[in-house]
């Protein structure tokens, strides 16, 4: 929906593919045309490159925007868009591949003079090998997937003991998520932060960077949370970290959206992970403190327009915060949750962003990630777009299914975050910690007196017809008895 | 009107008299209209509610201030009137598929002592691997499912004595 | 609900008041306490300035915000404010009384070297005394009630032949409207455009403005459409109308937002209109081109607290353009169209921001203005921003009643509005101009195919349930037989 | 399925087929999903469309692309069966109030003639006065409505030979 609503802005006709589980997805819905690919899994549909391209083929399109999953970061389709005279809204194949391994990239990266973490440079075949690699380095060490992203295949060793295991069990997680067993080694930062780079690079050498944003808050090294800027970031180290991401582009020769991501210790030194070769799920928050429109950019960039600015006019202003809504249970280990939403109220209002492709009545399907929602608050500072987004989400009901909400309520009143002490440990700090007393009390709470009521009155209004509530008002006791009250209380 | 409503472990007992709610026998002045058909626009003696009702498939709930409070209804007149989640810490614990799924690998067997937080068996669904631990400890009197199977929304995956 | 959030996001506990008519509405719904008024008429409720105060005084409020109608311009509330020891949120009832009246307004603009339409300073009481005016000014005059706002008492007299009528109906307005039937004489300049500045003062001194807003989008003398920045205020313009209205502010002892509204004319002449005491409707403009929240900064200044920032610390980045969508039909003369919505559908995502307090299932009341929202689009270019709300208005459903949505559809699709070529008169020409052809066809249209579609659609799943579409799916025939496509297309 | 529907003036005749429609004896393909009671996903021969139904108090369309289509279904077996509006310009034209209201002021008199955009009434509803005008010139046949009278949503105030 974003990359379509934005396409449109610009005069673009949107053509829209979908899977059978997507057919009643909003994309669908709001797209000038629609095809369909093929069955639920993403592998006989959104995977299916041949397919896209068939259907573009037939069309006439011009452009295929791969937005942020599936084949987004697949050289191959990059390579297969060219030579079918299409054009691939991302870098050229060429970037891509350098960048997309991250074996190639770090070896890039080297070659670029961007600092990165100490490791090995290939991937490792055996346990031997990896053993040999991971003592030159130093424990405690990362295990890595070359080709993924996203924490599949990723595996902290802290001992010699534990590496056999972890490599196999990484290799076979890298194989079943990228087709490719490649996982090679790290060594482990303590408690870093996660912070990355956006650049932007037109097909006419320029290229920029448009600040960081501040990724620490992970889980399984899943970002949970995101913010722009860092609250640890100063002018300097903004400087340095932005013109290092922005030679390593010119290295590679990148066009379009990339993330140079970053891990930076205690004392602002900072190491090269990885470089995300489209446009990043958490784009936003960086929108929202630069007051850019990325996806706009990537089209236009795409279309061999020259970037309509220069560093110089980039000023951040105010603090964006984005949380990732996912159908998951934090009170069941984050079990998915897919399902039928049977009641939906967004929050909306002054400074609140949502980007979503979900409505009332919509099943959430089994098939893919089930990320639901992303909502992003912006304000003046920090501070209050933290207390902006803890009324949004106080303010947000998705019913019939169970949602991390609850997960965002704690981590945003938690002293820590709020001080900004977070790491990429952090939230598993928080999960492990005693969670906060659930308040098993004796005596009734008044809280528990005021939902026993609205149960009660809830249950009472039960089996009566009243759709969307349209009807509320007419249905009889004891819904209309007390409707006019004598006087003031 | 009146309802018994389990709620937090407790009963309280409510009797609904046009804008008054007697609650334990405490007289409340309460306004109320329906929003929507899970939205409730609650005044209780001046102090205002935003009452949201969640029903999924395991239980029902009542949202106040973004806490969730699990209930059931005890009435004979009513339609519905399940368990409350964590209500009842007493007999045996039924651990359930909270989605549909598929059971990857069973960790526990059948007479063996658990601890609470020890996996018992592990569901992958959406791609990821989900590991079922017990909340309580105790002896595992059943294990459901076999590796796997299929299992849906609300099946009984383990039950702990 | 854009001021309830506002204050919760600054730890402030709210307490609403309502009318019979408002029980249901939002901002009950999310405030933390609610108290009744009285009956629907505002006369009887939301006028009630003592029944407000007792409310306030019986919870122990320490502060009353206005919002943007009723009594928010009101200095004998503001008055009896401060004798109860209440905080009102805006200006002092003096500075209210000395700018709230326009004709007081007028002397003081005088005083303070604002440059300012010719016209009386007194109110006219006969029409000997008005016509003996006119002709000091020169034909054509507009009448203007001395105490009102938002077009009501207002009339434009072209010929001496007209005014003694216009008079009496002007006075006769202004008495309904604002319980006085002052109305004062003022030349009128012809194609001006509306331009206002947005002012902020503190209690210790500081006054800043925050850009201008372009307004000149009318229709009946009320703003239908609002941009910011106004596409023909360059930098020296800007610096000079900011000036001039801080100069008014200070001369005035303004504290908290206030809104000097200006004509100017093509030569960039500018005239002092008058000065809002309030908070306006259209500010979020000015919040998404500044960055900045005015309701928090208008309650941290009710506080004492001083202005967070200096003149030189506002920098104007992007283009903003505000949507009023009201109950009203404009394919029947505007009427209004209160009613039940029975469906709902919001736009949402990049630069999107909408405040707004309907819900689906909610009755537009009959007793208030029936604006139902404030849909706002933000993009870095005016062009941008104008095409962002033309796909968000595409979006937009609300159903059951009539909206004026089609208006803006027409108004930003025009060259004219495109081009910036807009004055108070604008919208007057476009809508007395042929409306576009309805095409009326003597041959079927694709677009009346699909609609005929849609509509046999619909009428053969009409009467089955389908609660929220949730169940749309398991419904038979024909919702079932086309689910699945073999192959594509 | 089969339904004739009315719309922009003319009879459109629809037989829907499970994947396949025939509009006026074309055929074509379609494929189609109720996202909720009023809005639809409809794909017909590749093109998307997001089609909502509006029923007010006067009339019944659907909005395609931002453009309202009144409509109105001739069907024995549907149940709705409404005038479009707009639809059919022979005949007197009704004029009839689009919401409550109290009418302040009657402006022509019962026999008089009047012109394409001339005033007939003045109706007064949420403090504002409107004008209520003929779209057609004509000799005014009957004024329904007196001066003080409240009116309700889509009552009949005036009749246009």
């Amino acid at each position: 929906m974003r990359i379509l609503r934005a396409a449109r802005e610009l005069g673009i006709s949107t053509v829209a593919v979908y899977s059978d589980a997507d057919r009643r997805a909003l994309h669908v819905l709001h797209a000038d045309e629609a095809y369909r690919l093929g069955p639920a899994p993403a592998s006989e549909s959104y995977l299916r490159g041949d397919l896209i391209l068939n259907i573009a083929a037939q069309c006439g399109a011009d452009a295929i925007h791969p937005g942020y999953g599936f084949l987004s970061e697949n050289a191959a389709f990059a390579e297969a868009c060219e030579q079918a005279g299409i054009t691939f809204v991302g870098p050229t194949a060429n970037a891509m591949r350098m960048l997309g391994s991250k074996t190639s990239a770090r070896q890039l990266a080297d070659a670029a003079g961007v600092p990165r973490v100490p490791g090995t440079t290939t991937a490792a075949t055996s346990a031997k090998d990896a053993l040999a690699a991971a003592r030159k380095i130093g424990f405690p060490v990362m295990l890595k997937a070359a080709a993924g992203g996203g924490g599949k295949g990723m595996r902290a060793v802290e001992q010699e003991s534990e590496l056999a295991s972890a490599l196999t069990a990484a290799q076979s997680e890298a194989q079943r998520a990228f087709g490719s067993s490649d996982v090679y080694l790290e060594k482990l930062i303590v408690r870093p932060r996660h912070i990355e780079i956006q650049v932007l690079a037109d097909q006419h050498g320029h290229v920029i960077y448009l600040g960081e944003r501040e990724c620490s808050v992970q889980r399984r090294h899943q970002k949970v949370i995101e913010e722009a800027p860092s609250a640890v970031v100063g002018d300097s180290l903004r400087r340095r970290m932005g013109e290092t991401a922005v030679a390593l582009a010119r290295h590679a020769g990148y066009t379009n959206a990339g993330t140079a991501e970053f891990l930076v210790d205690a004392e602002e030194n900072f190491y090269f992970l990885e470089m995300n070769t489209r446009l990043q799920v958490e784009h936003p928050v960086t929108e929202l403190i630069t007051g850019l429109d990325l996806v706009h950019l990537q089209l236009q960039i795409a279309a061999g327009e020259p970037l309509p600015f220069a560093q110089d006019d980039i000023h951040l202003r105010g603090h964006a915060i984005e949380c990732r809504i996912y159908a998951e249970d934090p009170d069941n280990n984050f079990f998915p949750s897919p399902g039928l939403i049977t009641g939906l109220s967004q929050p909306s209002g002054a400074g609140i962003r949502e980007d979503s492709g979900i409505y009332d009545g919509w099943t959430v399907p089994l098939d893919y990630d089930p990320m639901l929602s992303k909502l992003v608050t912006y304000a003046p500072t920090r501070a209050l777009a933290i207390e902006r987004m803890r009324h949004a989400l106080d303010d947000y009901f998705i019913g019939g299914i169970a949602t991390n909400i609850s997960l965002f309520q704690r981590i945003l009143s938690d002293a820590d975050f709020q001080a900004a002490r977070i790491d990429t440990s952090y939230l598993d700090r928080l999960l492990s910690a005693e969670p906060p007393a659930q308040s098993v009390t004796e005596t009734v709470t008044h809280s528990e007196q005021v939902a026993a009521i609205a149960a009660a009155l809830f249950n009472a209004s039960s089996g009566k017809p009243s759709e969307a509530g349209a009807n509320a008002e007419a249905a009889d006791t004891p819904w209309k008895q007390a409707r006019r009250r004598e006087g003031l209380r | 009107m009146q309802r018994d409503i389990l709620i937090g472990g407790k009963t309280i007992r409510l009797e609904v008299n046009g804008d008054h709610v007697s609650v334990d026998g405490d007289d409340l002045a309460v306004d109320y209209q329906l929003i929507s058909a899970n939205e409730l626009s609650l005044i209780v003696e001046g102090r205002a509610y935003r009452c949201l009702l969640d029903r999924t498939v395991t239980d029902e709930a009542i949202i106040v201030a973004g806490k969730r409070y699990p209930f059931a209804v005890e009435d004979p007149r009513a339609l519905k009137s399940r368990k409350a989640r964590g209500a009842g810490t007493e007999g045996p614990l039924q651990i359930k598929s909270s989605m549909p799924g598929r059971v990857l690998r069973v960790i526990v067997g059948e007479g063996e002592d658990v601890v609470p937080g020890q996996g018992l068996l592990v569901v992958e669904a959406m791609k990821m691997q989900n590991e079922m631990k017990t909340t309580r400890g105790g002896r595992v009197r059943r294990i459901a499912v076999r590796e796997g199977d299929t299992v849906n929304a609300g099946q009984l995956l383990a039950i702990i004595d």
